[in-house]
């Protein structure tokens, strides 16, 4: 195990000191460093941009401007302190939080697509923080302290809607289960608990909690504090933060493999290496750290480094209905049926199910799982037959043995891992974030990953989450 | 629906069927340090490419067979159904 | 109310003035005819504003007139956003506009429109931040604005259902193209299937001339003659992998809508092309249609779209579309060709119509209807679906396919142009290379399926596609005027909100779609896709090509829940005594696809007459495999902890199996019958599981161990008989010597039981009492129970359900996996330590197992016994025990009963290593007040007979 | 001894000039073979009668022989014994149904994925799929030219499988034989 941790003896003298001798200026500090490659920063923000805000919007509108870009278009350049692989919001959390909390700006975040085109646009947007282990809820509550005062720190509307969570269960095993994580949530002041079938009612009434249903509903977890946020704007707000301190946001910027040396496997890759630098399709770039945060394709990534990790690809497909009326108030989760729905200010039904049964890397889509969702709808929600599936789509998870991330140091030194979040990334990102960019910039693993660390798996140590994953979400 | 070609059935629906996983050996389990055995246990290769891999056709011959797939495309080798193949310019 | 627009007769018109038909709108009393949409039928009856924009609430009108219009989504009685330009009009239906507040004429919201240009896309992610607690006030505002219909919430699923279909060839889209595709198909010897969204086959030549609605009946004729299987108002919604296609029919006679899955050898997809709008000021106000709309309108349902029009056109349609209208008497006040380079740039008019329309010369002419003939959209979804990236043809001014895809061919419009004699024999042409490449797959799957009849021949090579291609017609690229226009219209996103938000950052189609919401609304982009497209690649300054297209997915079309669910199938189990259960007063409960009694009215006292008289219980679900082969014993030794080579016939054994992590993963007793025949039971939920789990073992690890598996779960009907007096029970119903001496604890009997041959007993005792498991061949398991129940009346015989197993399985400290364990319980926690066997060579979960028991037991919770010091106190399962004045979690109570033997609650529970010894003291936390209280761990894990004496009896 | 009980429990009123039929067979004696030496000639997939049992083999290594008892006696005695080879009586183990009619395959299409045309299924065929979400072995068993199929799955799955066949069938006019 021990020599699973030899990242954490790394010391990063340059951040280090940037960190503590300098935190505030920190665009002069990146763009005057000649070591780092930079020379100038193209377009680089000269002022503090606009804050968002109605009276923003008026004047704009008057004016008839556009605003400015949320985050700027600038070459890539050949090296950074830290490049991050996957632009979603793990991977742009990071990069926030390695610069507002740390003063790390010299970041680049690279993404073969666009930003926020993986899980981070692909998921139902659900948070909550009814975990069934300490570790889980300790972690996920820290997540949905920051969702909820993301609007203000990252001055973009996120719409948070706190509409409270609840998880169906259909069995006595289920409500068994559902009793044990209230239980385990009411220990750390985490509002949750276990409701009857009538309270269910009262909270969601296009809900049939009649006995002689198919699957009735026996009671439910209700879980106030969780609710539904906009991805997308979370993504774009981290990103247009992260831009405002100095950190490079990269398109189109595919790493084709990862540059290490000393390894004991091929190219100087595997325990015992240490990383370079990246090559990308759009050339080369080095860098001491390399951080991966690319969820379903995370092993393709960390193999570059000639790191094996616990994780299968398996897509989880979701769906959208055509709007109509609001009537669903809170967010519905029915473990054993595989399904959750929740209704979107626009009246649009939002599902999602269980991931897909086979591994793979295909983000087509299926009919199978359309149907099955409608079927289990309508158990649950007969009223809704009427409406109509608008669109399907799946994003790719990143599943682990015991349903727990991955993440810190690994191996390689200089190479770490925010991966392996199955179908719970976009819940974790803001904590995962903060926590990755602290473990960056201390050389040290935070208390609250401790538990999710790699080396877990081979000394046999894993996380309890598994008991709890037949009613995720 | 996938058409998975098991060797014994033919092609089947993939609801018929249950994946198993990626084809894995087992450790002498009297002789395995911890690291192997946790790489059996949790270490899969989990390639965007070809993978052999195991299926057990459950509703149908009751069979375990391996077969291989490619994890980006879904296709299998030598396809039940020939013609998914996608082109050059039309 | 008269059809005030209704035009005299017209030849091809699909009407019939011989059945009107009565309807509301709005709350008035309509008419229309048996044929006409809702849409055709409103504007027969001259209602122009049929609903309002979703942002801005401006009044809309009909557009497209078809399945694609943004602007026609109506309720139509419990039904919401229902298709009024596709949907029939049936008599008494009661149809509603959307989205208008309070009403249709008088819309307040409408009032956004004023303020529109502070509403740009996006806007809310910019907005309504401070203070934070008014969020969400704000946020129940802006769910107000959500379009659409209404739910009704008591409405139940009418009858939905589906059907599985292998057609060698299915064809999507029935206009002349498919249906020429179908017919060469079908000649060929090819089973087809069309499928054609629309209510009739023929496609445009539905409104073309007298000629081509000749020719699309002649077409329609000569599919039926061909044998192919039509399925119109049905839609191929999706074509996913190998070929698995969905098509939506909501046409079927039984069924409200039935969704077909059909394993399409090739599919022809067959759309035609959906014509596209033109982005310029105004261009959504009511009396802007686009040129097939107005032709629909006159040629199939007779109405008069406007009085005095102005085509702007830019193709053959638009030239034809002033035809049609002066042939019916409309003035048309001019035709505007943008061929020659004349645009217009705005529709004026007041908030219901427009009233004129100006030019880019700056004249005006007055009109009320615009006809708009832009060009046109290739609806390429089922080409996506299969993986084609469709590429932009400037010169067309459309995309089109860029990939072959051996069993996905194309046809029609969205493969090119060309006359009606062109266009018909490219489509034979590929409907003859869909037989044939269907052939090809069809002996594929034949020679390859175990069942099928032999192939004659050989394999075929795979036909080459030797069609020559269409031609390709020059369009011109006409996307947008000089002015700033709608660019979807059901998300009232305009141009200058998508050249904004560009300009923001967002400027890759899809951050672009994302952020403006545009092409995300109902129809999915069908008709915005091009147009967002053009307007993004402008702003860029760079080509359509260059900015490419964004994927579109599935379905094609939206899809009703009810129909994708289908009828709804719950497999139930029951076992052959469940008709005695139900006239005997069970009360059920659903275990996985089992049912079975839960109890029968008083489970305590179920509990209290087993242990004084004698009860018994059907466990039929109790998973049984029958074990046949001189290697079943090491199959055992591998699959169990504990060791099974010297059991002898006649012997019961428990076991525990584990998974390789050590992790236990089932349970249950093996007895073995003869040489070389066992039988496992497992538990109920792990009867499927541990069966997969033994075969793979076999088959992949030990391929040359004789053993055959074969389930035999309802084979056997099984009945505990348990209490003092169950041995005096079964003694009356079998020769079978049941002394202690001659049919010891752990062994077991065949024979005769109740006159029934065949019977297996053994002697084990989950319930801790005396008892007799007997499991009869099903066909009998019913008259062995009512056997039972009338030899035992003087006993006291009587039966008892799961609940007082459950109670009697916990006094006797029995744990259940996965209720008492969890997926991280390693066997070594269990508290069965004499049942691991590290001595054995192998055994599936040794390794780990052996690990745990040398260097990890400190760190490991253990499965106890507990009980409360207050006796009439019972936790919650899943009642958490923390250290003593803190909330640190320590363990929890996986399961709880009050006793009635003991008459004190009972527990077992989870707890460190460091808490498990006999006498220790727990804090436990209850559910739901979170008072504290103390409990004790025991020295063994039963409450009550720790020695076994009474089992042993 | 008693009378043999089947699954099927409930009552219905049969309708003889219905167009298609079901019948609960279930008290056919079978008797399952499990063996790795061929039997019968059979390779899997295919049936064919001996005398008056029919002969189904249902696995790559199993047949499974059904008749009365005493067909099915007689056809025992043709087992190959050699090699690992097991015979397991299996009567009650199975609900049996038989569906007739000339739309069987049509109402077999709404709950099976199984393409049950003459050149995938012919008559003789023998298969195993989901029907209805339950696993059932199916034989393409015609009766005087009339498409039929003989249908078996866990005894404890009968009842709810017929009920399943005769809702399926309604649109075609189906009632119990």
């Amino acid at each position: 195990m021990a020599n699973l941790s030899i990242g954490e003896g790394f010391i990063f003298t340059l951040l280090r000191l940037r960190n503590y001798v300098e935190p505030m200026g920190l665009l002069n500090d990146v763009a005057s460093r000649g070591a780092s490659g930079a020379k100038k920063i193209v377009g680089s923000r000269g002022s503090k941009p606009p804050r968002y805000s109605a009276a923003g919007l008026i004047a704009k509108g008057l004016r008839g401007e556009s605003w400015p870009r949320v985050w700027r278009d600038v070459p890539l350049r050949s090296a950074y302190d830290v490049i991050i692989v996957g632009g979603g919001v793990h991977g742009l959390a990071t990069a926030y939080y390695l610069a507002t909390n740390h003063g790390i700006t010299n970041v680049a975040v690279l993404d073969k697509a666009y930003l926020g085109s993986g899980g981070s646009g692909r998921n139902t947007a659900i948070v909550r923080s009814n975990y069934l282990t300490p570790e889980g809820v300790a972690f996920y509550d820290r997540s949905l302290a920051l969702y909820n005062s993301m609007t203000d720190d990252l001055n973009i509307n996120v719409m948070f809607s706190e509409r409270g969570h609840l998880t169906l269960a259909h069995s006595d095993s289920a409500l068994r289960t559902m009793h044990w994580r209230a239980e385990v949530n009411k220990l750390q002041n985490i509002d949750s608990s276990v409701i009857d079938p009538q309270q269910v009612k009262e909270i969601v009434p296009s809900l049939n909690v009649s006995s002689d249903a198919h699957h009735p509903i026996a009671g439910a977890l209700y879980h106030p504090p969780g609710g539904i946020i906009r991805h997308d704007a979370v993504v774009w707000g981290y990103a247009r933060g992260a831009d405002h301190h100095g950190v490079e946001m990269h398109q189109k910027t595919e790493v084709l493999d990862i540059v290490c040396t000393g390894g004991e496997g091929p190219d100087g890759k595997g325990r015992g290496g240490k990383v370079t630098g990246v090559r990308t399709n759009r050339g080369d770039v080095s860098a001491p750290i390399v951080v991966n945060c690319t969820a379903g394709w995370a092993t393709l990534i960390s193999d570059m480094a000639g790191v094996r990790l616990p994780i299968t690809t398996q897509p989880l497909q979701a769906a959208v209905t055509e709007p109509v009326k609001v009537f669903l108030p809170a967010v519905v989760v029915s473990g054993s049926l595989h399904v959750y729905v929740s209704q979107t200010d626009r009246g649009e039904l939002v599902f999602g199910a269980a991931v897909d049964p086979f591994t793979n890397y295909n983000v087509r889509g299926s009919l199978d799982f359309t149907e099955g969702l409608a079927g289990h709808i309508l158990e649950l929600m007969p009223g809704v037959s009427k409406m109509r599936l608008l669109r399907q789509w799946a994003g790719l998870c990143d599943m682990t043995p015991d349903y727990s991330p991955v993440m810190g140091f690994t191996p390689v030194d200089g190479f770490l891992c925010d991966v392996g979040w199955g179908t719970y990334g976009f819940k974790a990102g803001p904590v995962a974030g903060e926590q990755m960019a602290e473990c960056i910039a201390t050389q040290r693993t935070p208390k609250l990953i401790e538990a999710f660390k790699l080396g877990r798996f081979e000394a046999g140590r894993l996380v309890g989450e598994k008991g709890a994953a037949a009613v995720g979400h | 629906m996938l058409l998975v070609p098991c060797p014994y059935c033919g092609p089947r629906n993939s609801s018929d069927l249950r994946h198993v996983g990626e084809a894995i050996s087992r450790p002498d389990p009297n002789a395995a340090s911890p690291e192997q055995w946790r790489s059996y246990l949790y270490l899969r290769d989990n390639v965007a490419d070809w993978n052999v891999e195991t299926w057990y056709c459950t509703r149908g011959c009751r069979k375990y067979f391996k077969v291989e797939r490619n994890t980006a495309t879904n296709e299998f080798r030598d396809p039940p159904m020939p013609g998914n193949k996608i082109g050059g310019k039309a | 109310m008269t059809q005030s627009h209704r035009l005299n007769p017209q030849p091809g018109e699909v009407i019939d003035r011989s059945a009107p038909l009565n309807f509301t709108w709005n709350g008035k009393r309509l008419t229309g005819f048996q044929g006409d949409t809702i849409a055709s039928a409103l504007m027969a009856n001259g209602v122009e504003v049929v609903s309002r924009s979703m942002k801005y609430h401006r009044p809309r009108g009909y557009m497209t007139a078809d399945f694609w219009d943004p602007n026609g989504f109506v309720q139509v009685g419990d039904e919401p956003n229902v298709r009024s330009g596709h949907r029939q009009l049936t008599s008494g239906i009661t149809v509603d506009p959307q989205n208008v507040w309070p009403s249709l004429d008088y819309d307040v919201k409408a009032a956004n429109g004023l303020v529109g240009r502070f509403l740009s896309a996006g806007f809310y992610y910019k907005t309504f931040m401070k203070p934070a607690a008014l969020w969400p006030a704000f946020e129940k505002v802006l769910a107000t604005f959500a379009p659409g219909g209404s739910v009704d919430l008591d409405s139940t699923p009418g009858y939905y259902d589906k059907r599985y279909s292998h057609p060698d060839v299915l064809v999507a889209g029935g206009g002349p193209a498919g249906m020429a595709a179908a017919i060469a198909a079908a000649e060929s010897g090819a089973r087809v299937m069309l499928v054609e969204h629309e209510h009739q086959l023929g496609g445009h030549l539905r409104w073309g001339s007298t000629a081509d609605q000749a020719s699309a009946r002649q077409l329609a004729e000569s599919v039926a003659a061909a044998g192919v299987e039509v399925l119109t108002d049905s839609t191929v919604t999706g074509r996913y992998e190998d070929s698995w296609v969905a098509v939506s029919q909501r046409s079927h006679a039984h069924a409200v809508e039935r969704l077909i899955k059909a394993r399409a050898k090739v599919l022809i997809v067959a759309p035609g092309l959906i014509e596209r709008p033109y982005v310029f000021a105004g261009n959504d106000k009511p009396g802007v249609m686009l040129s097939g709309a107005v032709r629909r309108s006159i040629a199939m349902y007779a109405t008069r779209p406007g009085s005095r029009a102005v085509v702007f056109s830019g193709n053959a349609d638009g030239d034809a579309a002033a035809i049609d209208l002066e042939r019916v008497g409309v003035d048309v006040a001019a035709v505007i060709d943008a061929r020659s380079g004349a645009n217009i740039v705005e529709a004026h008019g007041g908030a219901k119509r427009v009233s004129s329309v100006e030019l880019a010369d700056g004249s005006s002419i007055d009109a009320d209807l615009l006809v708009v003939a832009a060009g046109w959209t290739a609806p390429t979804s089922l080409l996506n679906m299969a993986g084609d990236r469709p590429v932009y043809d400037a010169s067309c001014a459309r995309f089109f396919p860029s990939a072959t895809i051996d069993n996905v061919l194309s046809c029609g419009g969205i493969a090119g142009d060309g006359n009606f004699d062109e266009i018909v024999a490219h489509a034979q042409a590929t409907g003859r290379l869909a037989a044939e490449r269907a052939a090809a797959v069809q002996h594929r799957l034949q020679a390859r399926t175990a069942r099928s009849a032999p192939v004659e021949f050989a394999e075929p090579a795979w036909p080459a596609d030797v069609r020559s291609p269409l031609g390709r017609d020059a369009h011109p690229e006409l996307f947008q005027s000089s002015t700033v226009g709608m660019v979807d219209f059901s998300e009232d996103v305009s141009s200058k909100d998508l050249v904004l938000a560009a300009k923001e950052g967002y400027d890759s189609v899809e951050l672009l779609k994302r952020f403006t919401t545009a092409t995300m609304g109902p129809s999915q982009g069908k008709l915005e896709t091009v147009n967002t497209v053009a307007v993004l690649a402008d702003a860029r300054g760079e080509t359509i090509e260059e900015v490419g297209t964004t994927v579109w997915r599935p379905p094609y079309a939206p899809i009703s829940l009810g129909g994708l669910a289908g009828r709804m199938f719950n497999p139930h189990r029951v076992s052959s005594i469940h008709p005695w259960h139900e006239s005997n007063g069970q009360i059920p409960i659903q275990v996985a696809a089992w049912e079975r009694p839960e109890h029968y009215g008083n489970p305590a006292g179920e509990v209290t007459n087993t242990r004084t008289n004698v009860g018994i219980i059907d466990v039929s679900p109790l998973g049984k495999l029958d074990l046949r082969g001189p290697d079943v014993p090491k199959l055992l030794n591998l699959l169990y902890t504990n060791k099974w080579s010297k059991l002898p016939i006649g012997g019961v054994r428990y076991g525990l199996m584990c998974a390789e992590d050590g992790v236990v993963l089932d349970d249950g007793v093996t007895g073995r019958l003869g040489e070389h025949h066992y039988l496992m039971t497992t538990t109920s939920s792990g009867a499927a599981r541990v069966w997969e789990w033994a075969e793979n073992w076999l088959q992949t690890e030990h391929p040359d161990w004789q053993v055959h598996i074969t389930p035999v779960t309802t084979a056997l009907s099984s009945i505990n008989i348990a209490g003092p007096k169950s041995r005096e029970l079964l003694s009356r119903l079998t020769s079978i010597d049941l002394s202690r001496e001659a049919f010891p604890y752990m062994t077991l009997r065949t024979g005769i039981v109740a006159g029934i041959d065949d019977c297996i007993m053994w002697r084990i005792g989950f319930t801790g009492e005396l008892s007799y498991e007997v499991h009869v061949p099903s066909g009998y398991g019913l008259h062995v129970w009512q056997a039972l129940i009338d030899a035992g009346a003087d006993l006291g015989v009587a039966p008892f359900g799961l609940e007082a197993q459950r109670i009697m399985r916990l006094e006797k400290g029995h744990f259940i996996v996965g209720q008492d364990t969890d997926g991280l319980t390693l066997a070594v926690s269990a508290g069965v330590a004499s049942l691991i066997k590290l001595d054995k060579d192998d055994f599936v979960g040794k390794t780990e197992l052996a690990w745990a028991l040398a260097d990890r037991m400190h760190e490991l919770p253990q499965v106890v016994a507990i009980q409360t010091a207050a006796p009439t106190v019972v936790p919650t399962e899943a009642t958490q025990i923390v250290r003593p004045g803190t909330n640190e979690i320590l363990g929890r109570i996986t399961s709880s009963r009050m006793s009635p033997t003991l008459g004190r609650s009972i527990c077992m529970g989870q707890v460190p290593s460091s808490l498990a010894a006999g006498g220790t003291a727990l804090e436990l936390v209850l559910v739901p007040d979170g008072r504290r209280v103390a409990a004790t761990v025991l020295d063994t894990h039963a409450h009550f007979d720790p020695e076994g004496a009474r089992l042993r009896a | 001894m008693p009378e043999f009980e089947s699954a099927i429990i409930k009552t219905y009123a049969p309708n003889p000039g219905a167009s298609m039929f079901l019948s609960d067979e279930s008290a056919t004696t079978k008797l399952l073979v499990r063996s790795d030496q061929a039997q019968f000639g059979l390779v899997f997939g295919a049936s064919s009668a001996v005398g008056e049992a029919l002969i189904c083999a249902t696995r790559p290594d199993e047949w499974l022989i059904l008749g009365s008892e005493p067909a099915v006696d007689a056809a025992a005695a043709g087992i190959d014994s050699g090699g690992f080879t097991n015979v397991i009586p299996f009567t009650h183990g199975r609900s049996l149904f038989r569906l007739t009619g000339a739309h069987a395959a049509g109402l077999l299409e709404k709950i099976c994925g199984i393409d049950w045309s003459d050149a995938m299924t012919p008559e003789g065929a023998v298969t195993s799929a989901s029907v209805a979400l339950t696993t059932c072995d199916i034989i393409r068993h015609d009766r005087n030219g009339i498409r039929s199929y003989l249908l078996m799955c866990d005894r404890s799955f009968g009842q709810y499988l017929f009920d399943a066949l005769l809702d399926a069938g309604d649109e075609f006019g189906i009632s119990v034989e």
